[in-house]
Protein backbone atom coordinates (compact mmCIF):
# COMPACT_ATOMS: atom_id res chain seq x y z
CA UNK A 1 0.00 0.00 0.00
CA UNK A 2 0.89 3.61 -0.80
CA UNK A 3 -0.28 6.76 1.37
CA UNK A 4 -1.98 7.40 4.38
CA UNK A 5 -4.86 4.29 6.18
CA UNK A 6 -6.38 4.76 9.04
CA UNK A 7 -8.61 2.44 10.61
CA UNK A 8 -10.38 2.24 14.27
CA UNK A 9 -12.30 -1.31 14.74
CA UNK A 10 -13.69 -2.97 17.43
CA UNK A 11 -12.10 -7.10 15.91
CA UNK A 12 -8.76 -7.79 17.19
CA UNK A 13 -5.92 -7.46 14.52
CA UNK A 14 -3.41 -9.69 13.84
CA UNK A 15 0.27 -7.42 13.98
CA UNK A 16 2.21 -9.30 12.06
CA UNK A 17 0.09 -9.90 9.09
CA UNK A 18 -0.24 -6.30 8.98
CA UNK A 19 3.55 -5.95 8.85
CA UNK A 20 3.86 -8.04 5.77
CA UNK A 21 0.55 -6.52 4.15
CA UNK A 22 2.26 -3.17 4.66
CA UNK A 23 5.62 -4.14 3.21
CA UNK A 24 3.98 -5.84 0.22
CA UNK A 25 4.95 -3.83 -3.23
CA UNK A 26 6.70 -1.04 -1.94
CA UNK A 27 10.10 -1.34 -3.84
CA UNK A 28 11.14 2.13 -2.81
CA UNK A 29 10.91 1.82 0.98
CA UNK A 30 13.93 0.91 2.14
CA UNK A 31 13.13 1.28 6.40
CA UNK A 32 9.69 0.54 8.16
CA UNK A 33 9.16 0.97 11.60
CA UNK A 34 6.39 -0.50 13.66
CA UNK A 35 4.79 -0.12 16.87
CA UNK A 36 2.71 -2.39 17.99
CA UNK A 37 1.04 -1.46 21.75
CA UNK A 38 -0.62 -4.63 23.78
CA UNK A 39 -2.68 -5.20 26.86
CA UNK A 40 -0.41 -4.59 29.89
CA UNK A 41 -1.14 -6.50 32.83
CA UNK A 42 1.54 -5.80 36.12
CA UNK A 43 2.36 -8.97 38.92
CA UNK A 44 1.75 -6.29 41.11
CA UNK A 45 -1.11 -5.11 39.74
CA UNK A 46 -2.97 -7.67 37.50
CA UNK A 47 -5.99 -6.78 35.12
CA UNK A 48 -8.31 -9.24 33.64
CA UNK A 49 -9.17 -7.45 30.69
CA UNK A 50 -9.63 -3.46 29.24
CA UNK A 51 -12.23 -1.47 27.85
CA UNK A 52 -11.15 1.37 25.32
CA UNK A 53 -13.86 3.97 24.80
CA UNK A 54 -13.33 6.38 22.15
CA UNK A 55 -15.38 9.11 19.69
CA UNK A 56 -15.60 7.16 16.64
CA UNK A 57 -15.58 10.49 13.89
CA UNK A 58 -13.31 12.40 16.23
CA UNK A 59 -10.69 9.31 16.81
CA UNK A 60 -10.89 8.80 12.75
CA UNK A 61 -10.28 12.58 11.76
CA UNK A 62 -7.44 12.89 14.48
CA UNK A 63 -5.53 10.20 13.63
CA UNK A 64 -6.02 11.04 9.96
CA UNK A 65 -4.21 14.07 10.66
CA UNK A 66 -1.41 12.80 12.19
CA UNK A 67 -0.74 10.35 10.12
CA UNK A 68 -0.55 13.51 7.62
CA UNK A 69 1.45 15.69 9.29
CA UNK A 70 3.98 12.53 9.73
CA UNK A 71 3.90 11.75 6.30
CA UNK A 72 4.64 15.79 5.22
CA UNK A 73 7.21 16.09 8.35
CA UNK A 74 9.68 13.37 7.49
CA UNK A 75 9.12 12.27 4.34
CA UNK A 76 7.25 8.73 4.11
CA UNK A 77 6.22 6.67 1.83
CA UNK A 78 3.45 5.38 3.38
CA UNK A 79 1.41 5.22 7.18
CA UNK A 80 -0.96 2.71 8.62
CA UNK A 81 -2.16 3.02 11.75
CA UNK A 82 -4.85 0.41 13.17
CA UNK A 83 -6.54 1.41 16.91
CA UNK A 84 -9.22 -1.09 18.46
CA UNK A 85 -11.84 -0.33 21.05
CA UNK A 86 -14.08 -1.87 22.75
CA UNK A 87 -13.01 -5.29 25.35
CA UNK A 88 -9.61 -6.71 24.83
CA UNK A 89 -7.50 -9.47 27.14
CA UNK A 90 -4.10 -9.11 28.42
CA UNK A 91 -1.49 -9.53 25.71
CA UNK A 92 -3.91 -8.62 22.36
CA UNK A 93 -2.77 -5.67 20.32
CA UNK A 94 -4.50 -2.21 20.88
CA UNK A 95 -2.78 -0.43 18.22
CA UNK A 96 -0.41 -0.68 15.08
CA UNK A 97 0.97 2.09 13.83
CA UNK A 98 3.52 1.05 10.67
CA UNK A 99 5.95 3.76 9.02
CA UNK A 100 7.35 3.12 5.77
CA UNK A 101 10.66 5.42 4.09
CA UNK A 102 13.57 5.32 2.14
CA UNK A 103 15.70 5.98 5.17
CA UNK A 104 15.41 4.60 8.89
CA UNK A 105 15.26 7.72 10.78
CA UNK A 106 12.22 8.89 8.85
CA UNK A 107 10.50 5.86 9.87
CA UNK A 108 11.04 5.99 13.09
CA UNK A 109 10.36 9.36 13.65
CA UNK A 110 6.77 8.74 11.99
CA UNK A 111 6.05 6.45 14.29
CA UNK A 112 7.21 8.11 17.39
CA UNK A 113 4.99 11.12 16.37
CA UNK A 114 1.67 9.20 15.60
CA UNK A 115 2.10 7.40 18.69
CA UNK A 116 3.33 10.81 20.95
CA UNK A 117 -0.22 12.73 19.55
CA UNK A 118 -2.43 10.04 19.42
CA UNK A 119 -1.39 9.30 23.57
CA UNK A 120 -2.50 12.43 24.43
CA UNK A 121 -5.08 14.07 21.38
CA UNK A 122 -6.58 10.93 19.78
CA UNK A 123 -10.21 10.62 21.82
CA UNK A 124 -9.69 6.96 23.76
CA UNK A 125 -10.23 6.07 26.92
CA UNK A 126 -8.95 3.18 28.85
CA UNK A 127 -10.85 1.35 31.45
CA UNK A 128 -9.09 -1.24 33.30
CA UNK A 129 -11.43 -4.48 34.85
CA UNK A 130 -9.26 -5.61 37.37
CA UNK A 131 -10.14 -8.19 40.81
CA UNK A 132 -11.35 -5.45 42.20
CA UNK A 133 -13.46 -3.68 39.72
CA UNK A 134 -12.92 -1.46 36.76
CA UNK A 135 -11.26 1.50 37.23
CA UNK A 136 -10.48 4.53 34.32
CA UNK A 137 -7.10 5.32 33.77
CA UNK A 138 -5.72 8.30 34.72
CA UNK A 139 -3.56 10.60 31.67
CA UNK A 140 0.28 10.66 32.36
CA UNK A 141 1.96 14.38 32.53
CA UNK A 142 4.62 12.04 30.79
CA UNK A 143 2.57 11.36 27.24
CA UNK A 144 2.32 15.15 27.50
CA UNK A 145 5.93 15.89 27.75
CA UNK A 146 6.56 13.35 24.81
CA UNK A 147 4.26 15.15 22.68
CA UNK A 148 6.10 18.32 22.84
CA UNK A 149 9.40 17.20 21.75
CA UNK A 150 8.36 17.43 18.21
CA UNK A 151 7.26 21.35 18.34
CA UNK A 152 10.48 21.94 20.38
CA UNK B 1 -26.62 22.21 20.47
CA UNK B 2 -26.23 18.11 20.98
CA UNK B 3 -23.80 17.76 24.35
CA UNK B 4 -22.13 14.67 24.18
CA UNK B 5 -20.15 12.53 27.35
CA UNK B 6 -17.72 10.24 27.29
CA UNK B 7 -15.84 7.78 29.96
CA UNK B 8 -16.13 8.41 33.46
CA UNK B 9 -18.25 12.23 32.97
CA UNK B 10 -20.36 9.57 30.54
CA UNK B 11 -20.63 7.40 33.05
CA UNK B 12 -21.22 9.73 36.19
CA UNK B 13 -24.10 11.76 34.53
CA UNK B 14 -25.34 8.81 33.46
CA UNK B 15 -26.02 9.94 30.08
CA UNK B 16 -24.06 9.68 26.30
CA UNK B 17 -25.59 13.11 25.28
CA UNK B 18 -28.18 15.39 25.37
CA UNK B 19 -30.04 17.90 23.22
CA UNK B 20 -30.10 21.81 24.55
CA UNK B 21 -31.13 24.92 23.65
CA UNK B 22 -28.69 27.91 23.71
CA UNK B 23 -30.08 30.65 25.17
CA UNK B 24 -28.52 34.37 23.22
CA UNK B 25 -25.93 34.70 25.99
CA UNK B 26 -24.19 31.56 25.58
CA UNK B 27 -20.94 31.86 23.32
CA UNK B 28 -18.20 30.16 24.04
CA UNK B 29 -17.64 26.52 25.19
CA UNK B 30 -16.97 28.00 28.73
CA UNK B 31 -20.69 29.63 28.59
CA UNK B 32 -22.14 26.34 27.66
CA UNK B 33 -20.61 24.75 30.94
CA UNK B 34 -21.52 27.87 33.02
CA UNK B 35 -25.09 27.07 31.88
CA UNK B 36 -25.56 23.74 32.68
CA UNK B 37 -24.07 24.06 35.89
CA UNK B 38 -26.85 26.65 36.18
CA UNK B 39 -29.74 24.49 35.04
CA UNK B 40 -28.24 21.10 36.51
CA UNK B 41 -27.63 20.07 39.39
CA UNK B 42 -26.00 16.64 38.53
CA UNK B 43 -24.20 18.28 36.04
CA UNK B 44 -22.64 21.40 38.26
CA UNK B 45 -22.03 18.12 40.99
CA UNK B 46 -20.29 16.30 38.54
CA UNK B 47 -18.48 18.58 36.83
CA UNK B 48 -17.42 21.47 39.41
CA UNK B 49 -15.12 24.70 37.67
CA UNK B 50 -12.34 22.86 39.02
CA UNK B 51 -12.73 19.67 36.90
CA UNK B 52 -9.58 18.30 34.76
CA UNK B 53 -11.61 17.66 30.91
CA UNK B 54 -11.07 18.53 27.45
CA UNK B 55 -13.44 19.82 24.82
CA UNK B 56 -14.26 19.27 20.96
CA UNK B 57 -16.58 21.48 19.10
CA UNK B 58 -17.65 18.86 15.77
CA UNK B 59 -14.73 16.56 16.53
CA UNK B 60 -11.67 19.76 16.97
CA UNK B 61 -10.46 19.92 19.92
CA UNK B 62 -11.08 23.25 21.20
CA UNK B 63 -10.45 25.44 24.34
CA UNK B 64 -12.80 26.68 26.72
CA UNK B 65 -12.94 30.01 25.60
CA UNK B 66 -13.67 29.09 21.87
CA UNK B 67 -16.80 30.72 20.23
CA UNK B 68 -19.48 28.00 19.38
CA UNK B 69 -19.61 29.65 15.73
CA UNK B 70 -21.83 27.25 13.92
CA UNK B 71 -20.80 23.97 15.90
CA UNK B 72 -23.68 21.58 16.09
CA UNK B 73 -21.95 19.07 18.89
CA UNK B 74 -20.10 20.35 21.82
CA UNK B 75 -17.85 17.11 23.00
CA UNK B 76 -17.03 17.09 26.50
CA UNK B 77 -14.34 14.37 28.07
CA UNK B 78 -11.67 13.73 30.47
CA UNK B 79 -8.25 13.79 28.92
CA UNK B 80 -7.19 10.85 26.88
CA UNK B 81 -5.43 7.55 27.69
CA UNK B 82 -5.76 6.12 23.68
CA UNK B 83 -2.65 4.35 21.97
CA UNK C 1 10.81 -14.76 24.57
CA UNK C 2 12.57 -12.89 26.87
CA UNK C 3 16.30 -11.56 27.22
CA UNK C 4 18.70 -11.13 24.19
CA UNK C 5 18.33 -12.88 20.76
CA UNK C 6 20.82 -12.59 17.96
CA UNK C 7 20.43 -14.90 14.85
CA UNK C 8 22.91 -14.35 11.48
CA UNK C 9 21.10 -16.82 8.60
CA UNK C 10 21.35 -16.94 4.69
CA UNK C 11 17.81 -17.96 4.58
CA UNK C 12 15.08 -15.42 3.89
CA UNK C 13 12.57 -14.51 7.12
CA UNK C 14 9.26 -13.76 7.73
CA UNK C 15 8.98 -9.93 9.52
CA UNK C 16 5.18 -10.52 10.09
CA UNK C 17 5.87 -13.72 11.78
CA UNK C 18 8.54 -12.82 13.43
CA UNK C 19 6.71 -9.31 14.82
CA UNK C 20 4.31 -12.65 16.22
CA UNK C 21 6.48 -15.10 17.83
CA UNK C 22 8.57 -12.00 19.20
CA UNK C 23 5.32 -10.67 21.59
CA UNK C 24 4.04 -14.19 22.48
CA UNK C 25 3.77 -14.41 26.19
CA UNK C 26 5.12 -11.33 27.33
CA UNK C 27 1.80 -10.16 29.65
CA UNK C 28 4.56 -7.01 30.53
CA UNK C 29 5.34 -5.50 27.81
CA UNK C 30 2.98 -2.90 26.77
CA UNK C 31 5.04 -1.77 24.27
CA UNK C 32 7.14 -3.42 20.71
CA UNK C 33 8.94 -1.29 18.37
CA UNK C 34 10.17 -3.17 15.31
CA UNK C 35 12.33 -2.27 12.66
CA UNK C 36 12.84 -3.68 9.36
CA UNK C 37 14.93 -3.08 6.64
CA UNK C 38 14.36 -3.96 3.00
CA UNK C 39 16.27 -4.32 -0.12
CA UNK C 40 15.60 -1.15 -2.25
CA UNK C 41 15.48 0.42 -5.76
CA UNK C 42 15.41 3.76 -6.82
CA UNK C 43 13.57 4.30 -10.00
CA UNK C 44 16.97 6.18 -10.93
CA UNK C 45 18.76 3.70 -10.20
CA UNK C 46 17.32 0.28 -10.40
CA UNK C 47 18.93 -2.97 -8.96
CA UNK C 48 18.55 -6.59 -9.27
CA UNK C 49 19.78 -7.66 -6.24
CA UNK C 50 21.86 -7.17 -3.05
CA UNK C 51 24.86 -9.10 -2.16
CA UNK C 52 25.58 -8.98 1.45
CA UNK C 53 28.87 -10.11 3.07
CA UNK C 54 29.67 -10.40 6.37
CA UNK C 55 32.54 -11.24 9.12
CA UNK C 56 30.33 -14.17 10.84
CA UNK C 57 31.83 -14.42 14.25
CA UNK C 58 32.72 -10.64 14.82
CA UNK C 59 29.17 -9.90 13.56
CA UNK C 60 27.15 -12.02 16.19
CA UNK C 61 29.78 -10.52 19.25
CA UNK C 62 29.10 -6.91 17.89
CA UNK C 63 25.36 -7.03 17.39
CA UNK C 64 25.30 -9.42 20.58
CA UNK C 65 26.66 -6.32 22.75
CA UNK C 66 24.52 -3.52 21.01
CA UNK C 67 21.39 -5.72 22.12
CA UNK C 68 22.84 -5.73 25.37
CA UNK C 69 23.52 -1.96 26.01
CA UNK C 70 19.96 -1.47 24.58
CA UNK C 71 18.71 -3.22 27.08
CA UNK C 72 20.72 -1.91 30.02
CA UNK C 73 20.32 1.36 29.07
CA UNK C 74 16.43 1.36 28.25
CA UNK C 75 15.43 -0.99 30.53
CA UNK C 76 14.04 -3.62 28.10
CA UNK C 77 12.03 -6.55 28.58
CA UNK C 78 13.45 -8.50 25.52
CA UNK C 79 15.20 -7.81 22.45
CA UNK C 80 15.42 -9.84 19.31
CA UNK C 81 17.85 -9.26 15.69
CA UNK C 82 17.89 -11.21 12.70
CA UNK C 83 20.36 -10.25 10.31
CA UNK C 84 20.79 -11.86 6.67
CA UNK C 85 23.77 -12.33 4.63
CA UNK C 86 24.45 -13.95 1.01
CA UNK C 87 21.98 -12.61 -1.97
CA UNK C 88 18.43 -10.82 -2.06
CA UNK C 89 16.14 -9.41 -4.05
CA UNK C 90 14.66 -6.03 -4.26
CA UNK C 91 12.07 -6.20 -1.56
CA UNK C 92 13.20 -8.75 1.08
CA UNK C 93 13.59 -7.99 4.37
CA UNK C 94 17.36 -7.29 5.20
CA UNK C 95 17.43 -6.62 8.78
CA UNK C 96 14.63 -6.55 11.69
CA UNK C 97 15.05 -5.71 15.15
CA UNK C 98 12.26 -5.62 18.24
CA UNK C 99 12.33 -3.93 21.16
CA UNK C 100 10.29 -5.14 23.75
CA UNK C 101 9.16 -3.02 26.96
CA UNK C 102 6.71 -1.82 29.76
CA UNK C 103 6.72 1.86 28.00
CA UNK C 104 6.58 2.97 24.30
CA UNK C 105 9.55 5.61 23.88
CA UNK C 106 11.89 3.02 25.22
CA UNK C 107 11.15 0.18 22.86
CA UNK C 108 11.53 3.14 20.33
CA UNK C 109 15.02 4.05 21.70
CA UNK C 110 16.13 0.37 22.04
CA UNK C 111 15.72 -0.35 18.81
CA UNK C 112 17.04 2.91 17.17
CA UNK C 113 19.94 2.18 19.26
CA UNK C 114 20.68 -0.72 17.85
CA UNK C 115 19.77 0.09 13.94
CA UNK C 116 22.42 3.08 14.80
CA UNK C 117 24.88 1.07 15.96
CA UNK C 118 24.56 -1.84 13.82
CA UNK C 119 24.98 0.61 10.82
CA UNK C 120 28.66 1.72 11.51
CA UNK C 121 30.20 -1.06 13.39
CA UNK C 122 28.75 -4.65 12.58
CA UNK C 123 30.62 -6.28 9.85
CA UNK C 124 28.31 -6.31 6.89
CA UNK C 125 29.50 -4.94 3.67
CA UNK C 126 26.30 -4.34 0.77
CA UNK C 127 27.00 -4.91 -2.97
CA UNK C 128 24.37 -3.50 -5.20
CA UNK C 129 23.73 -5.80 -8.34
CA UNK C 130 22.73 -3.54 -11.13
CA UNK C 131 21.99 -3.18 -14.85
CA UNK C 132 25.79 -2.19 -15.35
CA UNK C 133 27.05 -4.84 -13.25
CA UNK C 134 27.84 -4.93 -9.48
CA UNK C 135 29.55 -2.24 -6.62
CA UNK C 136 30.05 -2.16 -3.09
CA UNK C 137 28.03 0.41 -1.73
CA UNK C 138 30.05 3.50 0.47
CA UNK C 139 29.72 4.13 3.51
CA UNK C 140 27.20 6.86 4.89
CA UNK C 141 28.31 10.06 6.88
CA UNK C 142 25.09 10.54 8.52
CA UNK C 143 25.47 6.39 9.96
CA UNK C 144 28.36 7.67 11.62
CA UNK C 145 26.87 11.09 12.64
CA UNK C 146 23.40 9.23 13.63
CA UNK C 147 25.13 6.83 15.83
CA UNK C 148 27.08 9.63 17.86
CA UNK C 149 23.29 10.94 19.23
CA UNK C 150 23.56 8.53 21.70
CA UNK C 151 27.04 9.26 23.48
CA UNK C 152 25.97 13.12 24.00
CA UNK D 1 48.88 -14.37 12.50
CA UNK D 2 45.92 -14.98 10.25
CA UNK D 3 45.45 -11.84 8.26
CA UNK D 4 41.64 -11.67 6.54
CA UNK D 5 40.18 -9.22 4.34
CA UNK D 6 36.34 -8.26 3.22
CA UNK D 7 34.45 -6.74 0.68
CA UNK D 8 36.63 -5.10 -2.17
CA UNK D 9 39.77 -5.34 0.04
CA UNK D 10 39.09 -9.03 -0.08
CA UNK D 11 38.49 -8.97 -4.06
CA UNK D 12 41.43 -6.61 -5.33
CA UNK D 13 44.00 -8.64 -3.13
CA UNK D 14 42.13 -11.30 -4.55
CA UNK D 15 42.63 -13.84 -1.30
CA UNK D 16 40.31 -14.10 1.83
CA UNK D 17 42.74 -14.34 4.27
CA UNK D 18 46.60 -15.39 4.97
CA UNK D 19 48.91 -16.74 7.45
CA UNK D 20 51.81 -14.00 8.60
CA UNK D 21 54.96 -14.65 10.37
CA UNK D 22 55.50 -11.63 12.01
CA UNK D 23 58.89 -9.94 12.77
CA UNK D 24 59.39 -9.27 16.52
CA UNK D 25 59.55 -5.08 15.66
CA UNK D 26 55.77 -5.23 14.68
CA UNK D 27 54.29 -4.77 17.23
CA UNK D 28 50.64 -2.73 16.22
CA UNK D 29 48.15 -3.23 13.67
CA UNK D 30 49.77 -0.51 12.03
CA UNK D 31 53.27 -1.90 12.23
CA UNK D 32 50.97 -4.90 10.64
CA UNK D 33 50.01 -2.89 7.57
CA UNK D 34 53.61 -1.76 7.03
CA UNK D 35 55.26 -4.84 7.20
CA UNK D 36 52.92 -5.96 4.46
CA UNK D 37 53.37 -2.79 2.23
CA UNK D 38 56.52 -3.72 2.32
CA UNK D 39 57.01 -7.53 1.33
CA UNK D 40 53.91 -7.48 -0.78
CA UNK D 41 53.82 -4.90 -3.85
CA UNK D 42 49.76 -6.03 -4.54
CA UNK D 43 49.07 -4.85 -0.87
CA UNK D 44 50.98 -1.71 -1.09
CA UNK D 45 48.76 -1.26 -4.14
CA UNK D 46 45.55 -2.31 -3.19
CA UNK D 47 46.13 -0.36 0.20
CA UNK D 48 47.91 2.90 -0.27
CA UNK D 49 48.53 4.75 3.15
CA UNK D 50 45.40 7.26 2.59
CA UNK D 51 43.03 3.94 2.04
CA UNK D 52 40.14 4.53 4.55
CA UNK D 53 39.80 0.94 6.29
CA UNK D 54 39.03 -0.49 9.18
CA UNK D 55 40.65 -3.28 11.19
CA UNK D 56 39.48 -5.77 14.42
CA UNK D 57 41.80 -7.90 16.37
CA UNK D 58 40.23 -11.21 17.13
CA UNK D 59 36.41 -9.86 16.38
CA UNK D 60 36.63 -6.52 18.45
CA UNK D 61 37.20 -3.56 15.88
CA UNK D 62 40.33 -1.38 17.13
CA UNK D 63 42.07 1.64 15.88
CA UNK D 64 45.85 1.63 14.22
CA UNK D 65 47.65 2.16 17.21
CA UNK D 66 46.46 -0.88 18.99
CA UNK D 67 49.35 -3.13 20.06
CA UNK D 68 48.76 -6.67 18.49
CA UNK D 69 48.60 -8.48 21.98
CA UNK D 70 48.51 -12.03 21.80
CA UNK D 71 45.64 -12.07 19.16
CA UNK D 72 45.44 -14.63 16.62
CA UNK D 73 43.24 -12.78 13.80
CA UNK D 74 43.81 -9.13 12.63
CA UNK D 75 40.73 -8.11 9.98
CA UNK D 76 40.98 -5.50 7.45
CA UNK D 77 37.59 -4.55 5.72
CA UNK D 78 35.96 -1.05 4.60
CA UNK D 79 33.81 1.11 6.84
CA UNK D 80 30.70 -1.11 7.17
CA UNK D 81 27.41 -0.66 5.41
CA UNK D 82 24.71 -2.94 6.92
CA UNK D 83 21.29 -2.79 8.43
Amino acid sequence: MMGISVTIQAEIFDAGDLVNQFTRDMPEAGAVATFTGLVRSKPEQPIKALILEHHPTMAQKQIERFAQEAVDKFDLLAIQVVHRFGEMKVGEPIVQVMAASSHRQAAFDGANYVMDWLKTDAPFWKKEVGADGAHWVEARDKDEAAKNKWTK
Amino acid sequence: MIIRYFAWIRERLNRDEQQLELPDNVKTVQDVLNHLRAIDEDFAFVLPPETVFRAALDDELVELDTPLGSAKELSIFPPMTGG
